[in-house]
């Protein structure tokens, strides 16, 4: 029998017992239950079984970070940053890694609302002629810049109103602010550039650069720059603000004052460092006393002696950001502080201040619009002088205060919406007409600043639309040649691609760049290759400060709103953002400084917690003059006991099943108040907090045992 | 009733009946067990034997074996780049789907059948590098038609070549029995 | 000698009789024809209606409910990071503890030749067997993978994959095996000369199981030295298995890095604790059978619970010594991890089960259990032995699902709160009786041979005035 | 299987692949863990189970607090993954050989189909890096478009855990042995350490003292966590600045 069992046979028999336990397991080999579509035709570059790498450009937030994006077979496996690029140098933040979850997102806009994009052009093309030129407004989003400056013409040639740029996180940045206190200050508006990797020290006044604010990724590369660096001592980061920030949270020092005092603590510094190095203070800093600033900021003097201490021995670099300026006295503190710098002497100098470069293709500063321009916006809605709205890249509903009105301002207008997902807007909107994602995508994004460089970000789709979208761009150009007459004369293009070279043409004969190339189409085609154009050169603006410590500034008081015993602190959501929350994986990365997933929370200090008589978990009413909010309670241990703090991103009540209905809007407490740059002053909201009685827990990443000791028995600790 | 049947059941008879009972039972299982061992049902029978004996080699079509991992699907356009030329495509029967999906420009859908589980990591290149002939382990396809296995690629078998191949060298046999080289 | 004097004495050996089963004969088929009464008896309403609540309780607990554990996973259960081990291996090691006791009686005290084991080491050997089958299935229960259970046993396989025999989840399950095999063989072989008495005594289809299940026994001079020798060989071969079982099933924990596990004296600790569980649940099944089975006042009596009593009381004690010592050890380590451990024990969330687990193991046994008279009363000794067994459920909960909370991680620290655990558990509680249910009315639960055997062996002698009980040695 | 005369309690000696990482400028930010999973094709578990400890992280940044208000200070961010240890205390736990040491890569491996789900590994490991997969987590369509053809997807009931990017490893050494050359430092990275953007996260050969990894090891004072345990872990954290 056994030498009859020749080895082919064991083979068999094992095959067949292998088979056996296939069906026994489910988990052999599955081979017939399998089917492989081969390429109809290959695409260019691409080889069986291999991955192809595509440059492009990261959308999922204005930066304009450098993607490379690898495709398997059709398919994007992995978005990864681009080494070339200047900007990010081959690095990403967390959202730049979960794009891929918003290109295969589940709950995308799959095909235009008309059912068919020849009719859904068509009432584009009848909006253009039914409407008077002046009846029809532009939205857009903060990314992309080809398709604002393809609208830009288009509203030059039509008689439209340039259209409007605006996005939560510009509102966040305060950016007019930021711009306007530059313009004050050097007599040049401009994004102002923190050379954050060469300073000594850095005096962060609220600014989250480590999170959300700007350029993340790029100041983040700052950030490690002045911790370690071959050629100077470990910098100090010290961090003014209310609630400790996860930028808060890697500095030295962290000073808790009270909002919209930071201007006021600024100049107290600048007086007591000026006085430590001796001469005679400057003119700007004579009108304020210390120990008077410290009571009102409500800190020891000795913290702000100490942290004048410490800018009188350094050369600082002062940065003036997020929720400071975010106040109704938000310019001055912003000037205030950038006038600091000039105690330092850094302006344009290395380690501290210059104004950012501009793109290849931009001859001067343009910023987003403020939230006062957006209130203009919703007045012009509301009174009928707009008819129509074309919506892109933004969801105005869900990203501007509610208190604004913008949603009741569109019963007046008929909304087109250019929407990837189903936003707020979208949903609000008579024409749904969705876009491309980002990665199915052509285009270009300007470096608005985060890099020395002057930088033209480019983008090319990495795979072929999942959906029936369409760009936008090319609705415009064929809703243009559809109304014919200057609409057609206005954007003269076969397509989305041809405007794209035409713009990039001007930098054919541009030197200095990171490459140059004998023709357009060449151009082109090594634009895309490399992710994009920058010039080689450092092409950043020295301001001029000089009389930056002559003037003077009246750090007023902030104003707030409503009769709240708290200060409310929105912050956005560093991993969220404003746009992360349809994205799964984005849901449940923990937030960095409470490692929450998946809700929102309201952070409040343990003492003023124990004073309200509540809990972690316990669902609190949190209500301002504007609205109220019911959300969970966090014991936040680095807060301001006078101060209540909530996470922007969360709230929707569309967006695709990941973000619905999960958490609260932290934009529905804020009021409609701006400052003098016409940001809105988000901070300057007082918060009332009631206790519900109800609990809700919190998924956190964290063990509330072993980080807080609740539940461990025995004191907390 | 009952009691008659079981009574039946216990003399010659009965017990014949049983068996032929059982013994179809289990041709039955064995027969549906057969199938699962088939070769697949294939959109077109693709003569390997007609390609190979035209001289076309592997890696023509198969270019993926000696690069990476996959050794891929020829695209449909290498085949009609052949095809397109030879006046029986457009009135062979047998390539019909063939010239109705690229005039259709659809996609036919092979079976595969040289496949190993989602949890194997299988790299074509280091088995071509290696010296491995592709008959060695997809049988020699000068004989066939449609694709067929000659043997089931289970573990045991991957792990008695690769022992084989390593020999003495004891380094070799680490890296060529580390589960680590498959799965992950 | 006067009559009052004659008549005391007459007393004190009626009251001896009265007392002792082993000087309370009656002859071979009286009893045989008891024990049947008792088997045979047709199930009342009562017995149907417990029955069938049983049974469904095991349907819908254990089967269904492992049922959607199968197919949805173990995300149905509380198990979570870091607390990846439940009340599923709680209740491994819990049911593991109780069959303890079934061999401990049997085996031990038939080595040392204890008289008062006679009546009920049938039962106990049972609940060997019966609480290994719980065991079993709720360490499958456990498995994120069941069906591929059998990937743990040796068997050749064209993987050339065996399991790993460094793991102590390896031994444990050759042990459990073993053991399992080994004390269904104890279980059967004295099994055999009750089987052929029912044999005897029986009709029908019961005729032919238990002329199968006897295996032919006559009663034959040689059959029983030949079943004698295999009993002997067991009772001896089986008592370092049982030390084994539950010491490698303490290796699972006492081998691992982990605060609060880590213990040198897991193992004797584990094996006194199997013990402690085990008599607790022998006397309350002993306790059940008398009072819901005819005749079994007469072979059951306070004399055994009074000396299950003591030992229980012996093994509280032991069971406190072996936790002190482990508690001192570890405290004294002063390792930070296992000090935060000790503490979360006590002071944590799950503290009050900690302290009811001193109290049910300690307090109450030697509170209750030191008068001989409170000893002797079935239902208080059995009620001490079902708090007891809450007790050792306790303990293994508190090593299991309590101690993993606290890891050298404190990131990690979560609680964890059961799930689908609560009606499995419940379930396997119920196939318990069940199976007991059923094997009252299968196999006799008495074993008559061998109380015959002791009341053979003893008899009343007078020395002068003195009536003294004797024993003969049989063997 | 290592002997005990074969521990060497030097890491040096042991250990072929390795991270630094440094505290100091990790800022917490969670690229690592996003990259990681759209690299490794690691599931969302959705709101419930993440908080209830289910979550697949195979990657947690870890913070402490220190101090009270006003002086409170977040202790600095410490992203913790699987160690890759020479002597790891999953390996001899696990019954079915599922999680072994690969003697080629010096790495923890764990063979997903091998995996029975006894989850001993997960509680033996010290670090609590191991992610168990509790429940069939299903990613709808089209979600599944963007899985990591090189990594497996896994299923219902088995454990899983950081694997220092093998695919890439096995990938960066077909290409060296295709070239007929080794490897080259920094020639590909994981894909944590590629996003990271402070550079916080070093991978690279802990054999070759010339190597990135190695350098930063020995220039900057590391620690490595747990290691009075034994375990010989192949990641090494830099705390201070």
């Amino acid at each position: 029998m056994s030498e009859q069992f020749s080895r082919r046979d064991f083979l068999k028999l094992a095959g067949l017992g292998a088979a056996t336990t296939a069906i026994l397991t489910g988990c052999g080999p599955a081979s017939r239950y399998v089917k492989r579509e081969p390429y109809q035709q290959m695409p260019e570059y691409n080889s069986v079984g291999q991955s192809t790498y595509y440059a492009t450009t990261c959308r999922e937030c204005a930066a304009g970070c450098g993607l490379v994006v690898r495709t398997y077979q059709g398919r994007a496996i992995k978005a990864e940053g681009n080494a070339n690029h200047p900007l990010n140098l081959g690095k990403t933040c967390a959202r730049g890694q979960a794009t891929l979850h918003g290109l295969y997102n589940p709950d995308r806009v799959q095909g235009p609302s008309t059912g068919d994009w020849d009719s859904a052009i068509q009432s584009v093309a009848d909006a253009f002629k039914n409407y008077k030129p002046g009846e029809i407004a532009f939205l857009m989003g903060m990314a992309p810049d080809h398709l604002f400056d393809l609208v830009g013409d288009l509203t030059a040639a039509a008689g439209m109103d340039a259209p409007i740029r605006y996005g939560a996180l510009s509102m966040f940045e305060s950016r007019a602010t930021l711009s306007k206190a530059a313009e004050n200050l050097f007599g040049q508006p401009g994004l102002p550039w923190f050379d954050v990797g060469n300073a000594q020290a850095v005096f962060s006044f609220g600014a989250n650069f480590l999170e959300t604010w700007l350029s993340p990724v790029a100041y983040t590369r700052g950030f490690v720059g002045l911790r370690q660096s071959e050629t100077k001592l470990r910098g100090v980061l010290v961090q003014f603000e209310a609630r400790m920030s996860a930028t808060g949270a890697k500095a030295d020092h962290w000073v808790p004052l009270r909002p919209g005092t930071e201007g006021l603590v600024a100049l107290a510094i600048g007086k007591l460092a000026s006085e430590l190095r001796g001469g005679a203070t400057p003119r700007i800093f004579s009108g304020v006393n210390p120990a008077e600033a410290a009571e009102q900021a409500g800190v020891e003097l000795e913290a702000l002696e100490a942290m004048a201490q410490i800018f009188a021995s350094n050369a600082v670099l002062a940065i003036p950001g997020g929720a400071a300026l975010g106040q109704s006295n938000g310019l001055e503190t912003a000037e205030a502080v950038l006038a600091l710098n000039a105690l330092s002497d850094n302006f344009g100098k290395p380690g501290g201040v210059y104004l950012s470069a501009l793109a290849p293709n931009q001859t001067e500063y343009s910023g987003p619009a403020s939230t006062e321009e957006m209130a203009g916006l919703v007045e012009k809605m509301k009174s009928g002088a707009i008819k129509a709205l074309f919506v892109h890249g933004v969801s105005p509903v869900f990203e501007l205060p509610a208190a604004l009105g913008f949603k009741e301002a569109l019963a007046n207008v008929e909304l087109f919406s250019f929407a990837t997902f189903p936003d707020e807007t979208a949903k609000e909107a008579k024409h749904v007409l969705p876009d491309h994602h980002g990665l199915e995508s052509w285009g270009y994004q300007r470096v608005a600043t985060g890099v020395s460089q002057s930088v033209l970000s480019g983008s090319q789709p990495v795979v072929s639309p999942y959906y029936n979208t369409r760009a936008t761009a090319d609705v415009l150009i064929a809703a243009a040649q559809l109304a014919g007459g200057k609409f057609a004369e206005a954007l003269p293009y076969k397509d989305e691609v041809e405007f794209i070279q035409t713009k990039l043409a001007a930098l054919l004969g541009e030197g200095d760049g990171s490459f140059s190339a004998p023709d357009a189409a060449t151009f082109m085609a090594y634009f895309q290759q490399y992710g994009g154009w920058f010039k080689n050169s450092n092409a950043l603006i020295a301001p001029d400060g000089s009389g930056a410590l002559n003037g003077s500034i009246e750090a007023g008081e902030a104003e707030f709103a409503g009769e709240g015993e708290f200060f409310f602190v929105p912050f956005v959501s560093p991993t969220l953002a404003e746009a992360g929350a349809n994205k799964p994986w984005l849901q449940e990365l923990p937030d960095p400084t409470t490692t929450v997933m998946w809700n929102s929370w309201i952070e409040i200090n343990p003492a003023t917690a124990h004073e309200l008589g509540v809990e972690d978990d316990d669902v609190v009413k949190v209500s301002s003059e504007f609205g109220a909010l019911e959300l969970p309670v966090y014991r936040y241990p680095a807060i301001r006991p006078d101060t209540v703090a909530i996470a922007f991103g969360q709230g929707h009540t569309a967006y695709g099943r990941y973000a619905e209905n999960r958490g609260v809007h932290a934009g529905d407490l804020l009021g409609a108040r701006f400052n003098e740059a016409g940001d809105l002053a988000f901070g300057g909201v007082k918060v009332r907090v009631e206790k519900t009685g109800r609990k809700q827990p919190l998924s956190r990443m964290e063990s509330i045992m072993g980080v807080y000791g609740v539940g461990l028995g025995g004191e907390e600790h | 009733m009952v009691k008659k049947f079981f009574e039946w059941l216990k003399k010659p008879m009965g017990l014949i009946a049983v068996g032929i009972a059982f013994l179809a039972l289990f041709s039955g299982f064995a027969y549906w067990l057969n199938t699962t061992q088939q070769s697949p049902d294939q959109p077109i029978q693709f003569p390997h034997k007609t390609h190979v004996a035209f001289g076309i080699q592997c890696l023509y079509c198969h270019p993926g074996a000696s690069k990476g991992p996959a050794a891929g699907l020829p695209s449909q356009a290498k085949c009609w780049a052949c095809h397109n030329q030879i006046a029986k495509t457009q009135s062979s029967a047998l390539l019909a789907p063939l010239k109705d999906a690229v005039l259709a420009g659809e996609s036919l859908e092979w079976v595969p059948v040289a496949i190993v589980p989602d949890f194997v990591q299988f790299n074509h290149r280091p088995h071509i590098a290696a010296g491995r002939n592709c008959e060695e382990c997809h049988g020699d396809m000068s004989q066939v038609n449609v694709a067929e296995n000659p043997q089931v690629m289970n573990m045991g078998w991957c792990l008695n070549c690769h022992i084989e191949a390593a020999g003495e060298d004891q380094e070799k046999l680490i890296k060529l029995s580390d589960c680590g080289t498959c799965h992950y | 000698m006067s009559d009052k004097q004659h008549h005391a004495e007459h007393s004190h050996e009626e009251h001896l009789r009265e007392k002792h089963l082993m000087l309370d004969p009656l002859p071979r088929g009286k009893m045989n024809e008891m024990v049947m009464e008792a088997m045979l008896a047709k199930p009342t309403w009562k017995w149907w209606l417990v029955f069938s609540i049983l049974a469904a309780i095991v349907a819908y607990g254990l089967f269904y409910k492992w049922g959607i554990l199968i197919m949805k996973g173990q995300g149905e259960a509380g198990v979570m990071r870091p607390d990846y081990w439940g009340i599923f291996l709680v209740n491994t090691v819990f049911w593991i503890g109780i069959s303890h006791a079934g061999t401990f009686i049997s085996a031990i005290l038939r080595v040392f030749k204890a008289e008062f084991r006679r009546p009920f080491t049938r039962a106990a050997e049972l609940m060997t067997t019966f609480g290994l089958v719980q065991a079993g299935f709720s360490v499958f229960m456990h498995m994120g993978r069941v069906w591929l259970a059998y990937w743990l046993f040796p068997y050749p396989n064209q993987r050339m994959m065996w399991p790993n025999l460094h793991s102590p989840l390896t031994w444990d399950l050759l042990a459990i095996t073993t053991y399992l095999l080994s004390s269904t063989m104890y279980l059967f072989l004295p099994l055999i000369p009750d089987l052929a008495m029912a044999r005897d005594r029986s009709t029908g289809w019961r005729k032919n199981f238990y002329k199968i299940l006897a295996l032919g026994f006559r009663g034959t001079e040689g059959e029983w030295t030949h079943l004698r020798h295999a009993m002997n060989i067991f009772a001896f071969a089986i008592i370092p298995v049982m030390f084994s079982v539950h010491t490698i099933v303490s290796w699972d924990f006492a081998a691992a890095t982990r605060p609060g596990w880590n213990s040198t004296i897991f193992g004797p600790y584990f094996v006194i604790g199997a013990l402690h569980s085990g008599m607790g649940a022998a006397i309350a099944v002993l306790a059940v059978i008398r009072g819901t089975m005819k005749n079994m006042s007469y072979f059951i009596r306070g004399e055994h619970f009074d000396a299950v009593g003591k030992l229980m009381l012996i093994i509280s004690m032991g069971w406190a010594y072996f936790f002190f010592n482990d508690y001192m050890v570890q405290w004294y380590g002063g390792d930070k991890w296992t000090q935060q451990l000790l503490h979360f024990h006590e002071a944590g969330p799950m503290g009050w089960m900690w302290f009811a687990m001193l109290v049910c193991n300690i307090v109450v046994p030697w509170a209750i259990l030191w008068n001989p008279k409170w000893r002797a009363t079935p239902w208080l000794v059995a009620t001490v032995g079902l708090i007891i067994n809450v007790g050792m459920w306790f303990e293994r909960y508190i090593i299991i699902p309590v101690s993993v909370t606290i890891n050298r991680m404190p990131f990690t620290w979560k609680l964890y709160k059961p799930g689908i655990e609560v009606p499995m558990s419940i379930g396997t509680v119920a196939l318990f009786i069940l199976l007991y249910m059923i094997a009252s009315k299968l196999i006799p639960l008495i074993p008559v041979w061998e109380v015959q055997e002791g009341q053979m062996a003893h008899e009343f002698k007078k020395f002068g005035r003195e009536t003294v009980v004797t024993v003969s040695e049989l063997e | 299987m290592i002997r005990p005369e074969e521990i060497k309690m030097s890491a040096e000696e042991t250990g072929k692949w390795g991270m630094v990482i440094d505290q100091d400028i990790c800022t917490g930010c969670q690229a690592c863990v996003a990259a990681c999973a759209m690299e490794n094709n690691i599931t969302f578990v959705g709101e419930v189970d993440s908080g209830y400890g289910r979550s697949m992280h195979w990657i947690r940044i870890e913070r402490f607090w220190e101090g009270e208000y006003p002086e409170v200070k977040m202790t600095p961010q410490q992203p913790m993954m699987c160690q890759q240890c020479g002597h790891a205390n999953c390996e001899p736990v696990c019954p079915a050989f599922a999680t072994v040491h690969s003697q080629a890569e010096q790495l923890n491996l764990q063979v997903y189909n091998r995996c029975v789900g006894t989850r001993y590994c997960a509680n033996n490991c010290p670090y609590q890096v191991r992610a168990f997969n509790w429940r069939d987590y299903q990613r709808p369509e089209p979600l599944q478009n963007q899985f990591n053809p090189d990594v497996t997807v896994r299923r219902m009931g088995v454990m899983e855990k950081c694997t220092f990017c093998i695919q890439r490893i096995h990938k960066a050494q077909d290409t060296a042995k295709s070239e007929g050359r080794e490897v080259r430092d920094g020639e590909f990275t994981t894909a944590c350490a590629q996003a990271c953007p402070a550079n916080a996260i070093v991978f690279g050969r802990v054999d070759q003292p010339e190597s990135l990894v190695s350098q930063l090891k020995h220039r900057r004072h590391g620690v490595k966590h747990l290691e009075e345990l034994g375990t010989l872990p192949n990641v090494t954290y830099i705390k201070g600045g």
